[in-house]
């Protein structure tokens, strides 16, 4: 069952999709450093930010995920010199349309975040899991069976 | 027959409402089509509606099972339709669309969704008082303003409604809103026969442009499978499913399933033979591989292949095709050719 | 002297960097915004010790100096700062602080007809009305 | 050539030369100087609060005002200029301010910073241009060395004014050269005269004028100019109250240079019909 | 159906304290597919991988996950596991339930629901592995470097030395770099070109090393163990065998130019070798300031030499060379001061940078290493050196420590004073570094011996004063402003990446810092390699360095190199992006996001509906493709998939997350 | 309008009598006033039934895709058709070389919706337009009325009515004053989440799913699209408002920075939902972000989705 069709207070699902090289390994070093956020967030592995198609971020919110991150290296930094730069514009614009059809734009969020900043991970975790939990659940873009 | 004025239409729609759900032509966008009436929606008696109301009884997907695997055993739960409705202002065409889906569905072996939603269906026919540019259903010997297959028979006279129940469960639904009918004056219920006249005239007079003789056409079709006009009528279609899901009388559907994880549903929905993947294979072979064989199939299966099995055009007339067609594929002239 | 965690976190401090929206800590001292006032030799504290007095937590001090009435807002010090603190902004601030709370006024009332009348441009006695009082 | 124009209290008053000279040239230069109605004063000094945005509601009212005609809207003094590219700078890049000042104005349309603030120097530069300007010069200055002097309001911080290198500006001594004068180049030319602090601290106020008009006087100037009625001020009233004694630079607005170089000193002005 | 195994580690305690793992073992064991789940203390222990090999061949796994730390730790690990029981290494996946799960979270039944989670996913992901295949690629037995400082010298020598032939690209008419510019070295004090000329000499009498100056690298293609450069050799007008070097030509020479080598602060003919020691000691003509090809007059170089060298008819040569290995090794430039006027660096001649001041200093400088101020030609006597102009500034120059000022700062001043013992220096500093070895004497030397005033602090204003400078600065220590009378103002300007340093990273496919440095692969573990494979850093072009941490660096880009170049074959990773035919449509809109060139169009036939008919495709190169799923996006159909992380799993993980 | 009309029946003859071209696609007339369809025609005898009217509004180049010629096929386009014609050249879909193309300046066609919305449609039997009129044809007789009035709105914001590419024009070019395109995304933009959310669930709430606008669509050329692949199966078949709001979001941002603003989407759907807003708000976004784009005008600018510059605006967090 979806965690948010549980019993009890709301609970956000919040998939993040990692890029490899940096965001992943400062998920990593957030561990190291037994940085603590929340487990509302689920992280999903891909190489790099660019790897992330609409259709992955369109999916987890109709399969009932709250919020969806998306995290790369920093612009500049991309491990394949140019991904997040395309990236970038994809997710742009596709956060500007989500917004234009009357989705929170908090539910989806992009972040740069590089292998050095394990804190910046779990901050960034904790403080989407807080404004998405502010929010409630996505009813929006749910399928509802 | 009864009769209701007009001013009472809202009272009278409150009162159908909290009997069953009420299907109406409501239009929202500029777009009327059949929907539950809530308070305060906008009733339209004027237009017809743009997706035939065919989907009350068979809706565009519909789920009718829930499954859920463990390690070892499979459970299964069927669900059916439930709710009692009154479909309220369908058009005579697409009444009679009805009878054509009623072969489908009810013939051996019998679509038990589909006839549990006739039996918990009433179905209330409103009378055409004008035809439409597009309409030809006098070429299907069907009568704009009057719907023998209906429950209900109204007739839209300008001030008021004209009531006539036409059966067991029109008579019932009558019995319950009765407080809001009043009796119509005989020169009132004549008129609606003059009305019944005056449409059926009026539509296959000259001035109508859509009148199609479809006398023999079955016959005509017959061996005209591969002639050559359809090499030349394809290649304009686009391939989207606007005729078949404004068609009243197409009924091809797909089932699907849907899961997630070890649970899920199964559920059936619309399909269009307009499609690619309608005949496409799980081999990858498509015995229909070009819109050209779909093209000629929607046409033969209208007015060849279901005629010969069940004696009737699967085509009532209604003329959503043909206004909705974005490149006027229009069945009432593309025929012409071949008779 | 003694420095306090409290000191340096004192709410004072706080408004102060509110005030200017400026971080003091941004400061490594090169002292590039004295050598670059135009009226730094008739300050009691230098531009760069303002700021070093604010990364100890030593207001009081500073609002009892006379530099941040001296600073004129030229701007100089800010447009060559290699750390891009606006120190013109922190003097502001400081001065906003003692002008608020006690309503007190740096300009005597005794010199505005001497010196409207010398045809002094109306610029001026406006920014220093805007600097002095409140 | 049409521009808003927006004048600040000092013109109309202590330094009516400045906007008269300005005003007179425009015309001969052909420019058309629509006067803003119901200016407000720009506050002269521009808020370094960062919490502070009613101190300059007024300049974002003639900003907005300008943007509705879609004109650039011109200034003249050093100061109203400074204040208001400043406010129309915050306007642009601080959404959190634009919002509340939107909020606070309830304007007819939001307005975030469309208008652009150009002084009547860069009216000469870019619109007009110095060879253009040269061109019409009709008594040239030759042989005059002339110093020109900055101060702060148009160059600094330089990030926001953009006005020219605000360590190395030209712009002035490009003017002076249009005018056909020799422009006397001095290490001065861009520090502070002091400002408001004459209205305290004369004194402080003079040293710092001394510095500058001896190190113009030293490179060989005849005279100095500038483009801010307070330093215009500081520069002559307070030159005579230098250390050294007096000092007999003369100080000039730059128009009036212009007006004197275009050969409209002397004459009466046409009244203009509107 | 697919036999899943699930081994869950404990890590110790690292995992075991705040995951449940008995319930999530069982959870696991009835997961879709999974056939067998175990859990032991320390997976990736050698009995932790025997028994996942032993349930491999028990359970007859056809492929397993393993819960336990980062996959970035021990994927590796686990793959060779799976090889070593026969099962293929791809056929594997790791659920992070340490630094994603129980290092992270506190409350035990939320890491347990979200380790349990997270092996749904991998074990969804997991059941639609298929086995993955490494191809072999070749190697060219062949090192490119790129930039003749001395960073490219040193490793061009040792990549040589190892036996492998090297081209050196420089792009002046001479190699050295800034190098051969300076006068002494710190904190030796050696002669700069008495150490370096020998190198130069060195790498153009070696019989592995081919020197290609006056070149430049045009384009790059290819991929590790197998670059294709495109060099263009710039036309020299002069023929480099023929040439002596007796230098007639640019004594005859009638135009001048400002010499670049001397910073403008001496004239050079048109006609010209850099500086005495240039290697090739053969000159050029500077085809844009030389008469003959402006003016189409004049030849008077090729009337007076006496080797019949000079041909002005010479064009670009375009060579196109195959490689193993590239070094980069393009060094830095200096800043502009243009924002920096208060300095009134370019108003006054005496206010100098200090490789201005590097020249006057040298022998062969300008002015014959007298030190004279530029605008009297007369000895200085007081000197004020400003640290820090433009470095550690965010605002106006470069947020970054440029690294090597302090230290040539106290040079200059050492020299200075050797010059003029009675004069005066001081140092404007904001913080003097000198981490390295000898170097803090070195700085102590300048103040105590050399008795130069050190003022911590910063200078505001250079006004030119008479014929003197007044500096107006700060001494922060005592508080006062300082005014300084000085003959000459030594900026230490900001070191900063070359100005093309992009363009070139685009080229060879490699990425820049915010400051346009180069890149490393790793700020730690792997600094002298770039993020693609074959790449190789040395010097400045990554970050400012000093002489011996170039060399250093250079060396080891070169020993990297040679690793490579020793193998006969590299392996590459099989996770690459495959493209499904009969669904690409042929927009090629891949092609346009690929950073490594690694897609291309190619033409199929098939037959539809009877028909045979041309289309064209899109087509990966394994080699190339280095597996950023950039591609896949782009691709609206999905017709491009990446291997490892294709659409069908990526989804089938999200689904399996949102359970 | 009749000359031009003359003129392609000569072209169309023209290029098939001289064996140029295997086939014409141009417009034929059905027996309604409204009834303007495509035709394919390859009998030089056949080519008097072309037609141009105000009613030729179908796309002719989209059928490009399912033709194999072997000689060259003729077509016509307007204005926005090159725009789409350019956008299936960089896509790969068409080959330059094996098409005629016969430019036609419009300057706007007729909604049939706007003639029946003014009563004018009651027993009409033809519609012409001359110079900025429309004639009404009755039995009885005929009435005038300003052509622009009922012109489609995205005619009337049409910015290329004359086509950027062809082999030949036929007809002056005509000149062009659209209306601002991003009125109503503005509108929308500026009302609240809530309200956004209920305007666009309520048009999405009748779709259908027919996927006409995806069909119709010149930047929609997949060989297989998206929404068609069984394996994986992105798009479920239910009448789900997820799946709904994954088929239009995916297809507008699909043709994001593709989309050459032909409208024929929102022309097309027969349930009368304003799909090429969604369309025009990527094209806005873009236009304001990355710089001016008109997808299909110029071939040599690159798509802003397959580039970037490294000081793009950054993703809000």
């Amino acid at each position: 069952m979806s965690v948010n069709l549980k019993q009890g207070p709301f609970e956000p699902l919040i998939i993040a999709f990692c890029c490899n090289w940096c965001s992943y390994a400062g998920g990593d070093l957030a561990g190291t450093g037994r940085m603590t956020y929340p487990a509302n967030v689920r992280v999903i592995r891909v190489p790099c930010s660019s790897c992330v198609s609409s259709n992955f971020i369109l999916r987890a919110f109709q399969r009932g995920a709250d919020g969806v991150v998306v995290a790369g290296c920093h612009p500049g930094d991309c491990h394949y010199t140019s991904g997040n730069y395309f990236a970038r514009r994809r997710f742009l614009l596709l956060q500007r349309f989500l917004e234009f059809l009357g989705m929170e734009p908090e539910r989806f969020q992009v972040h740069w975040i590089s292998a050095s900043e394990g804190n910046r991970f779990a901050a960034v975790m904790t403080e989407t899991t807080e404004k998405i939990r502010a929010l409630g659940p996505n009813r929006k873009l749910r399928d509802t069976r | 027959m009864k009769k209701i004025t007009k001013e009472k239409l809202a009272l009278f729609w409150e009162l159908l409402a909290r009997r069953a759900t009420l299907y109406l032509p409501l239009q929202e966008d500029g777009v009327v089509n059949f929907a539950p009436w809530k308070n305060g929606a906008r009733v339209n008696l004027r237009e017809n509606s743009l997706v035939p109301p065919k989907n009350v009884f068979f809706p565009q997907a519909e789920t009718y099972l829930r499954f859920q695997t463990g390690a070892k055993k499979l459970q299964l739960e069927s669900l059916e339709p439930e709710e009692e409705f009154i479909l309220f202002g369908v058009r005579p065409c697409d009444v009679a669309s009805f009878t054509i889906l009623d072969k489908v569905f009810l013939e051996e072996p019998v679509d038990g969704l589909y006839a549990k939603r006739r039996r918990l269906g009433t179905l209330v026919s409103l009378g055409c008082n004008e035809p439409g540019e597009t309409c030809f259903c006098t070429s299907f010997e069907l009568e704009p303003a009057f719907a023998p297959g209906a429950d209900v028979m109204v007739w839209d006279m300008g001030e008021f409604l004209l009531w006539e129940a036409q059966s067991e469960k029109g008579d019932e639904l009558t019995a319950k809103i009765n407080e809001l009918l009043d009796e119509a004056a005989p020169e009132e219920s004549a008129s609606a026969l003059s009305l019944r006249n005056t449409t059926a005239a009026g539509e296959a007079a000259a001035g109508c442009q859509q009148e199609w003789n479809t006398a023999g056409l079955q016959e005509v079709l017959r061996g005209k499978f591969n002639v050559e006009l359809w090499e030349k009528l394809y290649h304009r279609c686009l391939g989207c499913g606007i005729c078949t899901y404004l068609c009243p009388t197409c009924h091809c559907f797909d089932i699907q399933d849907f899961s997630r994880g070890l649970e899920g549903e199964r559920f059936r929905c619309w399909d269009s033979c307009m499609f690619a993947e309608f005949t496409l294979m799980a081999s990858g072979e498509n015995p229909r591989p070009t819109q050209k064989e779909r093209v000629r199939q929607r046409f033969l299966h209208k007015l060849l292949y279901f005629p010969s099995k069940y004696g009737l055009y699967a085509c009532v007339g209604c003329g959503r095709c043909v206004r909705k067609c974005p490149v006027h594929l229009d069945i009432t002239q593309v025929m012409e050719p071949i008779k | 002297m003694k420095i306090t965690r409290d000191n340096l976190c004192s709410s004072i401090v706080k408004e102060i960097a509110e005030i200017s929206g400026e971080n003091v800590a941004g400061c490594y001292q090169c002292g590039k915004c004295t050598a670059a006032c135009p009226v730094n030799t008739v300050m009691d504290i230098l531009p760069h010790q303002v700021l070093r007095f604010l990364q100890l937590g030593l207001v009081e001090a500073l609002l009892n100096c006379n530099t941040i009435w001296i600073c004129a807002s030229c701007f100089t010090c800010a447009g060559r700062c290699p750390r891009g603190v606006d120190l013109p902004g922190i003097m502001e601030a400081l001065r906003l602080i003692l002008l608020r709370k006690r309503g007190f006024s740096r300009i005597k009332a005794g010199v505005i007809p001497r010196v409207a009348d010398k045809g002094m441009p109306e610029q001026a006695l406006v920014s220093a009305f805007r600097k002095y009082t409140r | 050539m049409r521009f808003s124009y927006y004048p600040g209290c000092t013109l109309k008053t202590t330094a009516a030369l400045l906007e008269n000279s300005a005003l007179k040239a425009a015309r001969a230069l052909g420019i058309e100087l629509i006067e803003q109605e119901k200016w407000q004063c720009c506050g002269a000094v521009f808020p370094l609060a960062a919490l502070e945005i009613a101190p300059f509601l007024s300049s974002v009212r003639s900003l907005a005002a300008a943007k509705d005609t879609g004109e650039k809207l011109v200034t003249i003094c050093a100061a109203c200029y400074h204040v208001l590219k400043r406010a129309n700078h915050v306007m642009k890049t601080d959404r959190d301010v634009c919002t509340k000042a939107n909020n606070y104005l309830q304007l007819p349309e939001q307005y975030r910073g469309g208008t652009e603030v150009i002084h009547y120097l860069e009216l000469l530069r870019d619109e007009v241009g110095f060879p253009t300007l040269a061109r019409k010069v009709k008594k040239p200055l030759t042989g005059r060395k002339i110093a020109a002097f900055y101060g702060c309001l148009l160059l600094r911080p330089p990030a926001v004014m953009q006005f020219d290198n605000a360590e190395n500006p030209s712009i002035m001594e490009d003017f002076l050269h249009a005018l056909g004068a020799a422009a006397v180049d001095y290490p001065y030319r861009t520090e502070c005269c002091g400002v408001y602090l004459s209205v305290q601290n004369e004194e402080i106020v003079a040293e710092m004028v001394a510095k500058i008009i001896n190190s113009a006087l030293s490179h060989g100037a005849e005279a100095i100019v500038d483009a801010c009625p307070l330093c215009h001020y500081n520069l002559l009233e307070l030159q005579k109250k230098t250390p050294q004694g007096k000092s007999t630079l003369p100080v000039y607005y730059f128009t009036e240079l212009l007006e004197e170089a275009l050969d409209l000193k002397d004459k009466v002005e046409e009244k203009m019909a509107f | 159906m697919k036999r899943i195994g699930v081994f869950v580690c404990w890590c110790g305690t690292n995992i075991a304290n705040t995951v449940n793992i008995e319930a999530v073992t069982e959870a696991a064991g009835k997961m879709p597919g999974v056939v067998y789940a175990g859990n032991y203390k320390y997976m990736c222990s050698e009995i932790g991988q025997s028994k996942i090999k032993s349930a491999i061949i028990r359970e007859k796994l056809d492929r397993f996950v393993v819960a336990s730390c980062s996959p970035r730790m021990h994927e590796s690990t686990f793959r060779k596991t799976a090889a070593a029981a026969g099962l293929n290494p791809y056929l594997v996946e790791i659920a992070n339930i340490r630094e994603h799960c129980s290092w992270v979270h506190k409350n035990k039944g939320e890491a347990t629901a979200k380790a349990i989670a997270l092996i749904r996913a991998a074990v969804a992901k997991a059941a639609r592995d298929k086995e993955l295949w490494a191809t072999q690629i070749p190697v060219e037995h062949r090192a490119l470097v790129i930039g003749g400082g001395i960073g490219g010298i040193q490793a061009a020598l040792d990549i040589a030395d190892a036996g492998f032939e090297v081209d050196l690209v420089e792009r002046t008419p001479s190699i050295g770099g800034h190098m051969a510019q300076l006068d002494k070295t710190f904190p030796t004090l050696d002669c700069s070109a008495c150490i370096l000329t020998p190198k130069m000499g060195e790498a153009a009498s070696h019989p592995k090393i081919t020197l290609y100056t006056y070149s430049e690298v045009e384009k790059v293609d290819g991929y590790v163990g197998n670059f294709e450069a495109t060099i263009r050799k710039k036309a020299r007008s002069v023929d480099l065998e023929k040439c002596t070097g007796c230098g007639i030509c640019w004594e005859k020479c009638p135009s001048r130019v400002k010499s670049e080598f001397d910073e403008a602060l001496s004239m050079r003919k048109a006609i010209y070798i850099p500086f005495p020691q240039a290697v090739p000691n053969v000159p050029v003509i500077d085809r844009a300031s030389c008469r003959w090809f402006t003016r189409e007059k004049c030849g008077i170089c090729r009337k007076t030499c006496p080797a019949g060298a000079v041909n002005f008819d010479q064009e670009d040569e375009v060579l196109q060379k195959k490689y193993g290995a590239i070094v980069v090794a393009t060094g830095f430039d200096v800043l502009d001061l243009d924002d920096f006027g208060e300095y009134s660096y370019g108003k006054h001649p005496d206010v100098l940078t200090s490789l201005e001041f590097e020249r006057i200093l040298n022998s062969s400088g300008p002015t014959g290493g007298r030190l004279l101020r530029p605008s009297n030609q007369s000895p200085p006597k007081n000197v004020v050196f400003i640290q820090c102009v433009g470095s550690r500034d965010k605002s106006r120059g470069k947020p970054y420590c440029s690294k090597i000022c302090c230290m040539y700062s106290a040079k200059h001043v050492i020299l200075f004073k050797e010059k003029y013992p009675e004069a005066q220096a001081y140092v404007f500093y904001i913080d003097i570094r000198t981490a390295g070895k000898d170097f803090e004497e070195f700085h102590r030397r300048a103040v105590e011996e050399y008795g130069a005033l050190y003022l911590k602090g910063s200078a505001g204003k250079v006004f030119p004063d008479g014929d003197k400078l007044l500096v107006k600065g700060v001494d922060s220590l005592s508080g006062h402003a300082l005014e300084i009378e000085a003959d000459m103002v030594v900026l230490a300007t900001a070191i900063k990446a070359k100005s093309d340093a992009p363009q070139l990273a685009r080229l060879l496919g490699i990425s820049t810092d915010t400051h346009a440095f180069f890149m490393e692969a790793h700020p730690k573990l792997r600094p002298v390699e770039a993020h693609t494979a074959g790449i190789f850093l040395a010097g400045a072009c990554q970050g400012p360095k000093d002489i011996p941490e170039t060399v250093s660096q250079a060396s080891g880009a070169a020993a990297k190199a040679i690793v490579l170049l020793s193998k006969e074959n590299l392996l590459s990773d099989p996770c690459v992006s495959e493209v499904n035919e009969s669904l690409c449509t042929g927009c090629l809109a891949c092609i346009k996001v690929c950073p490594y060139s690694a897609i291309t169009e190619k033409t199929i036939e098939e037959k539809i509906h009877g028909k045979a008919l041309q289309r064209r495709v899109a087509e990966v190169n394994v080699a190339l493709c280095q597996g950023c799923g950039s591609c896949t996006v782009s691709c609206r159909p999905g017709a491009v998939n990446l291997k490892g992380f294709t659409n069908e799993q990526i989804m089938a993980e999200v689904d399996a997350i949102c359970l | 309008m009749k000359q031009l009309s003359e003129r392609i029946k000569e072209a169309a003859f023209g290029s098939l009598s001289s064996g140029q071209v295997e086939m014409v696609i141009g417009w034929q007339k059905g027996p309604l006033w409204w009834q303007s369809f495509p035709a394919f025609i390859t009998d030089p005898g056949e080519t008097a039934s072309l037609i141009w009217d105000p009613f030729s509004v179908s796309n002719l180049n989209k059928y490009l895709l399912n033709e194999v010629p072997k000689k060259k096929i003729a077509l016509f386009l307007k204005g926005c058709d090159a725009l789409g014609f350019n956008q299936l050249l960089r896509d790969g879909r068409v080959e330059r070389e094996k098409v005629l193309l016969f430019g036609i300046p419009c300057d706007g066609l007729v909604d049939p919706a706007r003639v029946e919305a003014t009563g004018l449609s009651k027993g009409l039997l033809q519609v012409k337009k001359e110079r900025e009129e429309l004639v009404f044809y009755y039995k009885e007789g005929q009435r005038k009325a300003p052509a622009r009035d009922f012109y489609y709105s995205k005619c009337l914001s049409c910015r290329y009515p004359n086509p950027v590419t062809c082999d030949e024009m036929l007809g002056e070019a005509v000149p062009c004053q659209p209306l601002e395109r991003f009125a109503n995304v503005s509108k929308l933009e500026a009302a609240s989440l809530e309200e956004r959310f209920t305007y666009w669930s309520r048009h999405f709430s009748r779709c259908i799913r027919c996927f006409a606008c995806r069909n119709v669509c010149p930047a929609c050329s997949c060989r297989e699209c998206i929404f068609d692949i069984a394996e994986p199966r992105w798009l479920g078949k239910a009448k789900e408002s997820g799946e709904t709001l994954f088929y239009h979001i995916t297809r507008a941002y699909h043709v994001a920075g593709r989309c050459v603003d032909c409208g024929e989407c929102a022309r097309i759907c027969p349930l009368g939902i304003p799909l090429a807003e969604l369309n025009r708000k990527f094209i806005k976004d873009i236009n304001e972000l990355y710089g001016e784009y008109d997808a299909g005008a110029d071939l040599d600018k690159e798509a802003p989705l397959l580039t970037f510059k490294s000081d793009d605006p950054d993703v809000s967090a």
